[in-house]
């Protein structure tokens, strides 16, 4: 036989609802509950509120380096929409508004950015991961997280994010195809905000679109437009149905950007133009989505009005809190702790040396 | 008590612990089906099922890193590299996560995996297939590093390990996989972690060794009383990392005159950790520099001249007479 | 816009010119000199001897473990067939008819296998690296040599050779996604020989074909017959070509089969029935190869009979020789050799170390 | 002579050794348009193009992967690993292959890269940004690890070891990018590698340092001689790896008191096996135990409690009191 085409089972789509001009396909329009949209449209605004007032507070040294989300609010968000308390998440690093979403206090995040860790532990009643810096390692612990819900039987799913930059690794890689043989439900959602730091996403892989890397591993892979809550939402709700009835992965790649700098280190001036970031601007998640909830009749200016002071007197009170809470924080001994469940023995040496260091030199520094 | 392997002790120490705890699960590159390469999850996949005893992909990182999401989500996965010339692939799983997990979420999670591989030469392999590079994983904060000498202990600390909350890499000599047998208990036997053995009694030195130099450093220990009226001490290390130091220490006191023995190379070695430590706790007590017995600063060569690099009987025993002759 | 379909540029497709059963299709067949014919399956009938020779040896215990490649001639002899000496191959270790076409004496094989490294040494006219044991890692060496090449304005191409296994790799996906963002004169030639040791290749990957990872990374693939050595050489004639003139990499599934053990160390029974391997030995690359010859009327039975008798010749030679040098070798020094271009002070007492060892120890072991 | 920065000393490094060998090529992530995110290689893309200045896809292993095969065909690939806390990605790639391809091909091939990558703590970074892993590197037999410690040497440094036929890590203390500024001439200036120098001379006691940590170690020798009258000898070990112990050694016999200071963790870190090699060579000058002023074995905290993990002086002087007190 000659030379044959190969029929590829999934077909990669792009999806759109709401589009940038406030368009809506109604016929693809999900059914959220009027309180959830309401809901969706304050953390939306909260978190942009917050990441903006996060910028400043880092621009007066009141706080160290973060990596803001402006932009990719949609993105992140309308994926986590659907989930469960039980169901995991496993950030990678810019996903503030799911993380508020899921509870997270504003305070704790400003306290773990001013370099306390305490200030990074979930709460015992949510199922999610803490960042995780080292890009793309994280997607392989959704894979295991997803694994062993299948193990035990439960019926909650493992979603974990991760941005255009992290679909280089080869973590990435080994995840999805571990996604695909085991048939974990696990939902993969790429961030592509178009950079990474200052690597566009073009240079980051000769493929047209990141969605269709789904090929590879014989699972589901969708593209959506990341600035579209709506879509993100069915996409994102549709894996979850995938990944709960037991038919496997989806890789979602959302089409999103990130409007501000990669974190408060970087300068965006040295890697793209202004009209770039100009013309996303106008593809704005917040006030699209504003929009179509204006349309529906669930908001008006006044309503967005309120809202915003609401949500500005929300960030300060949440600024307050971590002042004081941070008055009590700081014991250096702290970072002995929780590095084994029982402290070696080597280590209480260290811990107690320290101490004693501690005592004998601020001593010395008072007689000098 | 059955006499065995420290294949078939390991392979012991797995199933009891898989019928003990439905929460342990064996994960790696051909663990099911075949096995293992070496047989220690043989008949596994039988009795436990292929979700019990999981063969993956061929990718290191992938195994660990979805180990560590088993971990974190309560399973107690033990999880095969091959050999540990391949465990390097999954350095940045272990030390940005696995080890530091429990840290990060300041309790919340924990790691309690267990990465299983053989380690170290005397099998005439093929290259990346003799290496001993555990120093790696002992310098890692929130990880331990446990490295057996014999079929009993082999099954005891795997026994420890898999039960143990923090993430544990255990790396098994396989030149001794079947070099010799041991009665090993059906019942139940852990053995704590982070805690060395004296393996032999002695008043003149102290040889200090893990893995599979204990088997000559014990035969240079019996040589040197045979023909040289030489009372040797023999610590089995057992535990790498967290280190416990307290017999080294010890015997050290006792003796004055101390040897290690590793087939790592030399320098940055474990060897160099355990000079150091002597030096803290034990300086005055040291009659002669401790010596250091171990693979050159070289790649291992390939097996027609391996034994040439690897710590023998006569390069201990002579070491050990430097050490009485100074 | 609702859910619309996205075009991918590259489709897969499957080629074979002589089936398992003789039958050649005209339109594709290949054009190949007749001398190169006959050095090539001279060079397959010797690989497969002197691979029957190589395990008769293992289990003699005169040589140590090592993979046979018996089935996998065509996959990769194929590949090879058109390459210039000054290209570069960069092979796993399971391309041994490769490496003997591409000059490798044969002596020197045995004698590597003996764990005398220094035969593992490149003759300095051939661009070809040596064996790769860690699976997948060199695939990367052969794109930093493509683009090299091509940074030297050089119109060679780099070819590296891999198992089905090694496309889980995390380096597999860097490398392709390197060479699709680079667009280096590389050619990926994935010996597919449906198993990693005792993981069966449905258990390797959940996608229909390795050669469709290609879209991933937006370069070419293509799925070949690699039992027929003339689907084989077409497919790669192409991906060099390809290269050749700047037109990036492409990725070509070899689908084979890996007849023997996976090493001397392996037992097969364990993992797959015999009657899977009879129905693979049908589709054996030789005699098919043989059959397409004789019907050329280059070849004829006495033909082969000769070859046969010439080939053994050439492996007792070769086994001769090796024997000789082996007894010339073994100083251990030598593995101080090699280590660094000038060695270190402390390596240099090391040396000394061992001189003065070596004299006392066998010193006292003669007193004693 | 210009007064520079580290970050500017490393990047004339660079632009000159692009200048004089078209062989050199720049790689890594952000290390193009961006410049690096240090800076390090800023201009370099606008002096010498995309095809020597390469921004790469994010994928560690691939660029140290990809640069193995460059350096194979003979070109001296510089790769950047944007923070060392993401450099265990690239640990088989350096340990299979990069450390070990002038010995698998018996000299036909060598791997002349450079893997730069900034590494330790003191710049409130976020968590892997401020950890110390030199010992990974040092322990691997055919690799060069390289840590300078201020804008001349880190010049001279980078230049051999780009200059250099074997693969060289070269860890860059971040802390001192901008810290200080020293001259350094424009004229080309190299310093050979495996070799210590001393940082100021001594009679009392040696303190051994390197990178960042040779700022605190001097502020404390300068300390120690103003309010205690003790002149302390500072060595910068500048190579870690093959470590050249003769002015070590030389200074331990002179002093008979040691120091060893480092930010990696003290178990298995550095210090240790400068301790081992004092004890083969300099044992019977020395006084006291050598002390290990080091990072703790923990996780490196985020950068609220930093600081007392990082040795700093008041601790360096602390030490060097109690070794003259003993
Ligand atoms: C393994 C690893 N390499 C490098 C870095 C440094 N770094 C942090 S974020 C980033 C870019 C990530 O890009 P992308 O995945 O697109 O996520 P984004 O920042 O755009 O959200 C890099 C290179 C890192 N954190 N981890
Ligand atoms: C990184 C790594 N992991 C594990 C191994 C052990 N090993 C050697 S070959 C092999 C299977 C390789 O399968 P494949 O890639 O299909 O090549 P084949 O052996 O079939 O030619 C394994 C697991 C290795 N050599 N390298
Ligand atoms: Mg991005
Ligand atoms: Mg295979």
């Amino acid at each position: 036989m000659p030379k044959t085409p190969i029929e590829l089972p999934d077909a990669i789509e792009f999806l759109s609802i709401l589009d940038e001009h406030g368009e809506l396909d109604r016929s693809l329009e999900p059914s959220i509950a009027e309180e959830s949209l309401l809901r969706l449209h304050h953390t939306m605004l909260l978190a942009r509120r917050f990441d903006e007032r996060l910028l400043s507070l880092q621009r007066q040294g009141r706080i160290g380096t973060f990596p803001p989300i402006a932009g990719q609010e949609a993105a992140h968000l309308g994926a986590v929409a659907m989930l469960r308390p039980s169901d995991w998440v496993v950030p990678a690093f810019r996903e503030m508004a799911a993380d508020i979403w899921r509870g997270r206090p504003l305070e704790s995040i400003i306290v773990y950015n001013n370099g306390f860790n305490e200030a990074g532990r979930i709460p015992d009643d949510r199922n999610d991961m803490p960042i995780s810096i080292p890009v793309g390692s994280q997607i392989l612990h959704a894979v295991g997280i997803a694994w062993a819900i299948r193990y035990r039987g439960q019926d909650d799913v493992a979603m974990t994010f991760f941005g255009d930059g992290a679909t280089s690794q080869g973590d990435f890689h080994e995840a999805l195809n571990f996604a695909g043989v085991f048939q974990v439900p696990a939902v993969f959602v790429c961030q592509n905000n178009q950079w990474a730091i200052s690597i566009p996403r073009a240079k980051q892989t000769r493929s047209q679109t990141l969605a269709q890397k789904a090929l590879a591993y014989g699972i589901a892979g969708i593209q959506v437009d990341g600035n579209d809550l709506l879509a993100v939402y069915a996409a994102a709700d549709e894996a979850v149905k995938r990944a709960r009835s037991g038919a496997g992965a989806t890789l979602i790649e959302c089409v999103t950007y990130r409007m501000a700098v990669h974190t408060t280190a970087d300068d965006p001036k040295r890697y793209r133009t202004d009209t770039e970031v100009e013309e996303w601007r106008r593809k704005d998640p917040i006030p699209r989505f504003q929009a179509y909830l204006t349309d529906k009749g669930l908001l008006t200016a006044d309503a967005i009005a309120a809202e915003e002071s609401a949500v500005q007197a929300e960030i300060q009170a949440a600024v307050d809190r971590a002042e004081e809470e941070m008055k009590r924080l700081g014991d250096p001994l702290l970072m002995f702790e929780h590095a084994y469940a029982e402290m070696p023995e080597y280590l209480k040496e260290q811990k107690e040396e320290f101490i004693r260091l501690l005592a004998e030199t601020t001593e010395e520094q008072q007689n000098a | 008590m059955p006499k065995m392997t420290m294949v078939q002790a390991l392979n012991l120490a797995l199933r009891q612990e898989m019928e003990r705890d439905d929460s342990v699960v064996v994960l790696g590159e051909d663990v099911g089906v075949d096995g293992g390469v070496f047989r220690v999850s043989d008949g596994l996949i039988q009795q436990f099922g292929e979700t019990r005893v999981v063969d993956t992909p061929l990718a290191e990182s992938g195994i660990v890193g979805m180990s560590v999401g088993m971990a974190v989500y309560g399973l107690k996965p033990v999880c095969e590299i091959q050999f540990s010339g391949f465990s390097y692939y999954t350095l940045h799983q272990i030390e940005n996560h696995a080890a530091r997990l429990r840290w990060r979420s300041q309790g919340r999670y924990t790691v309690p995996l267990v990465m299983r591989a053989p380690y170290g030469g005397g099998v005439r392999a093929l290259e990346h297939h003799s290496e001993s590079r555990e120093t790696f994983w002992s310098h890692i904060p929130g990880l331990k590093m446990v490295i057996p000498s014999g079929p009993r202990n082999a099954r005891a600390l795997l026994v420890s390990a898999i039960r143990d909350p923090d993430p544990v890499v255990f790396y098994e000599p396989k030149a001794l996989y079947r070099a010799f047998r041991e009665e090993v208990p059906d019942e139940e036997e852990a053995m704590p972690l982070s805690r060395s053995v004296i393996a032999r009694e002695g008043r003149d030195l102290t040889l200090i060794a893990y893995g599979a130099m204990m088997r000559p450093t014990l035969e240079a220990a019996e040589e040197l009383r045979k023909k040289h009226g030489v009372e040797a001490e023999v610590i089995d290390l057992l535990t790498l990392s967290p280190m416990d130091d307290t017999l080294l220490v010890a015997s050290a006191r006792k003796t004055g005159r101390v040897a290690v023995v590793h087939e790592a190379p030399r320098s940055f070695g474990p060897g160099a950790e355990i000079v150091a430590r002597l030096v803290e706790k034990a300086f005055y007590h040291l009659e002669v520099p401790v010596a250091r017995v171990t693979g050159y600063d070289v790649v291992i060569p390939l097996f027609s001249r391996e034994t040439h690099y690897l710590p023998g009987v006569p390069r201990i025993v002579h070491a050990a007479r430097q050490l009485l002759a100074a």
